[in-house]
């Protein structure tokens, strides 16, 4: 009781000081500066609409190699941890008729829709990331409604290091061309689709990158929860 | 007085310390973390916004001048995917642990001194 | 051409993302792979190293060709250049000792994370950008995670969840941080926030500051957050405790003191250097008592390791430019130290089975070069004449006197007894002490990595100028913020 | 003067807040990571007040759905009830 007290002060101090911290940065104020820099040239220097997906592939494209890293890292940990010599799933009845149907029907039209999410990702909210996770949605019914299912294991590692390997090479191509690491070379050496700002073919390397990204990111969150289901066989240690 | 926005990440972000910090069980601890987590990037988006603009898609009607500010929404996109990795890599963590000690409380779990 | 140091990071990518197919080719190759990842890695730095310090201007990587304040840059300037290299090479050995060391499957996934390690803490160096940096720290921390994790046994995975539950926290705050940083100055460039820093609120800046360093603690393993790394260091694979101990806390101590030193011309500036110099204090008196208590070498080694960080985060409080310079060169000496006898005692545990006190006995007929490898580390971390660490501890109290601060005298001077203490226990265990067991015959790649690194050692500990230049250039880039803001094109958007 | 987006906008934090609350409460795990996956929902719909939509997707997708899958598949493969009793970490401690 004493612990939980001293825990509950502490962090009433901790919130008090924060909440008189924030009490400088006013709510609502605009408060930009690189920002506003951002939303003045973003169609002009990388063709995007939407400014969050500029910043997120272009800007700070630095930013999203280091987060794809990270999430590769995890499935890579989690693959590393869960290693055992046999494993096998576990579940102990199928899903229903319904699940089942369901999921066989659905798979690729939410496949479709996550393919959708990221190859627009420069035109309308979304991208890379949560296309991925769509993606990964589909496997995960897949993995509730059968029993038996798993994915085709060789076909997703390889997969999963070759989108980014393809990131990678993407932004060296930059460094060849252009003279910088991650330069957009499709938007500004080359200059295509700089009369279609808006559309589909437009923003550069925005969308391969974004497919890449979403390949990625669907690979592996799906290779995550592949090696969360299974257990250890009896004596498989 | 702070707004609604800023009220609400801190709570969240106090919960959250106040559960990695008292509770006993693992998975528990997790939540915790993962509450604190949305807390932050509620925090990072509501420092982020300008009252009375839209969101940064530039389409017809919209201009750099009726916008928000998108970078804090490009850092938050950054923070929740590094934290669902984290989360993930946790949990794995945890199951091993489990698999070890055969329980999540970690009054219990003390294989290392000090 | 300059832009070709990007390669710093985009080589340790590329490979870890090839490892998948190299494992189709046969498992035999990845961990030769690996070593000739680093050792490239290695030319690479060389090369960046030798234009920083032949043309006396960093190297200004911009990410995406957008100027500063609107693309990230990496800036490997002096120091930068000098870490960039020291993390190469030691990579580049513990690539060599993992042949050796690691026979825990999975190995291509173990070759995964050691690069992308490797790779997490040169941005953490490299970096100019504030969220890169946290982007760099989470690299770094989700990889150290894992590896720690990576023997499965009941130790690794319970050190494994104490450092994800405290880096969780750690990385909350960082964020916070940055969140109030952005919200008052409307940036994320380091450069362009120490430009600006001026117009901050200094309860704001102040607020901001304490939650970075609170942030970045946990991988700086300052005091109240560092109860991880002595079970990190414990139970972790042999190589990654070397790879700990060399520059995943001198990333984070470094990240550190770059982002505190941005604020030195503004009033919250003296607060922040107080609380550092409070961590560290405490976090060497605490190491250094710890460590008198232990049985297993490799946790007393972790112990005095983070006494010394210690050591180094109170030097960096001092923030003189004596002081910074010597505390860097202590930087450079506990990273060419600590990484000798983490090596020793990793191949000690490898060939006989695990770092207890009892096997150390009567090493030095068994295992003659290793025992005197794990010898010339101890003695100079203890700080004798003649080795590199004497020169760094003598300079920074020096530095220390200069200001008047003799309370940081007698933590330097007690910290060296209590060393001696222990140290001179485990060198009499090996030396004079009768054990039983065979004569091992020790792997040659091994004795040449140790010989090397004692050689340095002496070499420094002898003619200490030609190195200490080099630490003053590298210091003078962290200390000197101006020089810093005038390096970096920023280009004009301060509006 | 409260209007009617204000109204929303407090029901939100407040609904948050709640579940929040409720999740670090409940002792059945279950219960706890519907309640976590509740406060990202509502934190979703805060984003999406808050004019980001982008992020609102991907909280919705991500920080949600799944990590509350992998909180489920990690309470299926350990334990679901938390047992009584609070105390502080081990980490707290050195």
């Amino acid at each position: 009781m004493v612990k939980r007290a001293l825990a509950i002060i502490l962090i009433l101090i901790t919130g008090y000081w924060l909440a008189n911290a924030l009490a400088q940065v006013p709510f609502g104020a605009d408060k930009m500066l690189v920002g506003k820099y951002y939303l003045e040239n973003v169609k002009d220097q990388t063709g995007a609409v939407n400014a969050v997906t500029a910043v997120v592939v272009n800007y700070r494209g630095f930013d999203t190699l280091g987060e794809v890293t990270v999430l590769f890292i995890a499935a890579t940990g989690v693959a590393a941890l869960l290693w055992r010599k046999k494993r096998e799933r576990t579940a102990k009845s199928e899903g229903s008729v319904v699940l089942q149907t369901g999921s066989r029907l659905l798979l690729p039209f939410i496949m479709l829709f996550g393919a959708y999410i990221f190859i627009h990702g420069h035109l309308t909210p979304g991208g890379g990331f949560p296309g991925g996770a769509t993606i990964a949605t589909a496997f995960l019914m897949l993995y509730l409604a059968f029993r038996e299912y798993e994915i085709p294991h060789r076909v997703f590692e390889p997969l999963e290091g070759l989108a980014g390997i393809g990131y990678v090479t993407v932004g060296l191509i930059g460094l060849a061309i252009g003279g910088y690491f991650l330069f957009d070379w499709i938007w500004q050496t080359w200059q295509l689709g700089h009369d279609n700002i808006g559309r589909l073919f437009s923003a550069g390397f925005i969308p391969i990158i974004y497919t890449l990204i979403g390949l990625k990111v669907g690979t592996e969150l799906t290779g995550i929860v592949d090696n969360m289901v299974k257990e250890p066989k009896e004596g498989g240690q | 007085m702070i707004s609604a926005y800023y009220f609400g990440a801190i709570s969240l972000i106090l919960i959250g310390l106040y559960a990695t910090l008292t509770k006993r069980n693992l998975l528990k601890i997790l939540v915790g973390l993962s509450i604190m987590e949305t807390g932050v990037n509620l925090l990072l988006i509501s420092v982020g916004y300008v009252s009375g603009r839209t969101a940064p898609i530039l389409t017809e009607g919209a201009t750099p001048q009726t916008a928000v500010d998108p970078i804090p929404q490009a850092l938050v996109l950054t923070a929740i995917v590094i934290g669902v990795a984290t989360t993930a890599l946790a949990l794995t963590v945890a199951i091993n642990l489990y698999e070890k000690y055969k329980t999540l409380d970690i009054e219990k779990i003390r294989g290392l001194r000090g | 051409m300059m832009q070709y140091a990007s390669l710093l990071i985009a080589l340790p990518l590329f490979s870890a993302f090839f490892v998948p197919l190299i494992k189709r080719a046969g498992k035999k190759l990845i961990l030769p792979y690996l070593t000739l990842v680093t050792l490239i890695q290695t030319g690479i730095a060389a090369w960046a190293f030798k234009e920083v310090y032949t043309t006396g201007k960093p190297i200004i990587v911009l990410a995406g060709g957008f100027q500063p304040p609107v693309g990230i840059n990496l800036y490997i300037g002096h120091f930068a250049a000098l870490f960039v290299l020291i993390i190469a090479v030691v990579s580049f050995f513990m690539a060599v000792f993992s042949m050796k060391a690691i026979d825990v499957e999975p190995i291509d996934k173990y070759a995964m994370l050691f690069l992308l390690l490797m790779l997490g803490a040169t941005g953490m160096i490299a970096t100019g950008d504030i969220f890169n940096l946290f982007v760099f720290m989470e690299i770094t921390a989700i990889s150290a995670y894992a590896l720690t994790a990576y023997n499965k046994t009941r130790e690794a995975s319970e050190a494994a969840m104490k450092y994800i539950i405290l880096g969780g926290i750690g990385s909350s705050f960082f964020l916070v941080g940055v969140a109030l940083l952005y919200g008052s100055l409307g940036t994320l460039n380091l450069a362009q926030i120490a430009m600006i820093a001026s117009k901050m609120n200094p309860a704001v800046a102040q607020a901001a500051l304490a939650l970075l360093v609170f942030g970045l603690a946990v991988e700086a393993e300052l005091f109240p957050l560092n109860a991880w790394a002595p079970d990190a260091y414990q139970a972790s694979p042999h190589p990654v405790t070397v790879m700990f101990s060399a520059f995943v806390v001198k990333a984070g101590l470094y990240a550190m003191v770059r982002i505190v030193y941005l604020f030195k011309d503004t009033p919250a500036f003296m607060g922040i250097l107080n609380l550092i110099l409070i961590l560290g204090t405490l976090t060497v008196v605490i190491g250094e008592l710890s460590a008198l208590r232990q049985t297993n070498v490799k946790r007393m080694l972790a112990y005095s390791s983070i006494a010394q960080i210690g050591l180094i985060a109170v030097g960096f409080g001092v923030a003189t430019p004596h002081a910074v310079d010597a505390t860097v060169f202590h930087m450079l000496n506990h990273a060419v130290v600590k990484a000798l006898m983490f090596l020793a005692v990793g191949y000690v545990g490898v060939t006989v089975g695990s770092p207890h006190m009892e096997n150390f006995k009567g090493l030095g007929k068994r295992m003659p070069l290793t025992a005197f490898a794990i010898t010339v580390g101890a003695i100079s971390v203890v700080g004798i004449p003649l080795f590199n660490i004497f020169w760094s501890k003598f300079k920074l109290l020096l530095a220390a006197l200069q200001v008047g601060k003799t309370g940081i005298v007698a933590l330097i001077l007690g910290a060296s007894l209590v060393e001696a203490v222990y140290y001179f226990r485990l060198i009499h265990t090996m030396w004079f002490e009768e054990g039983k067991g065979e004569k091992v015959e020790e792997e040659l790649a091994l004795g040449v990595i140790m010989l090397l690194l004692v050689a340095l050692i002496i070499v420094i500990g002898v003619y200490p100028e030609p190195v200490w230049n080099l630490v003053q250039k590298a210091a003078a880039d962290l200390y000197n913020v101006a020089n810093y803001i005038k390096n970096v094109p920023l280009l004009g958007v301060s509006l | 003067m409260i209007n009617c987006v204000q109204c929303i906008e407090y029901l939100i934090v407040i609904l948050m807040i709640v579940s929040a609350i409720f999740a670090v409460e409940w002792k059945d795990l279950l219960a706890a990571v519907v309640g976590m996956a509740a406060v990202s929902l509502f934190a979703s719909i805060a984003f999406f007040l808050l004019q980001a939509p982008d992020v609102a997707m991907v909280e919705a997708a991500i920080g949600a759905a799944m990590s509350a899958a992998v909180f489920i598949f990690a309470i299926k493969r350990t334990e679901r009830y938390e047992s009584e009793g609070e105390g502080t970490g081990w980490w707290v401690r050195w």
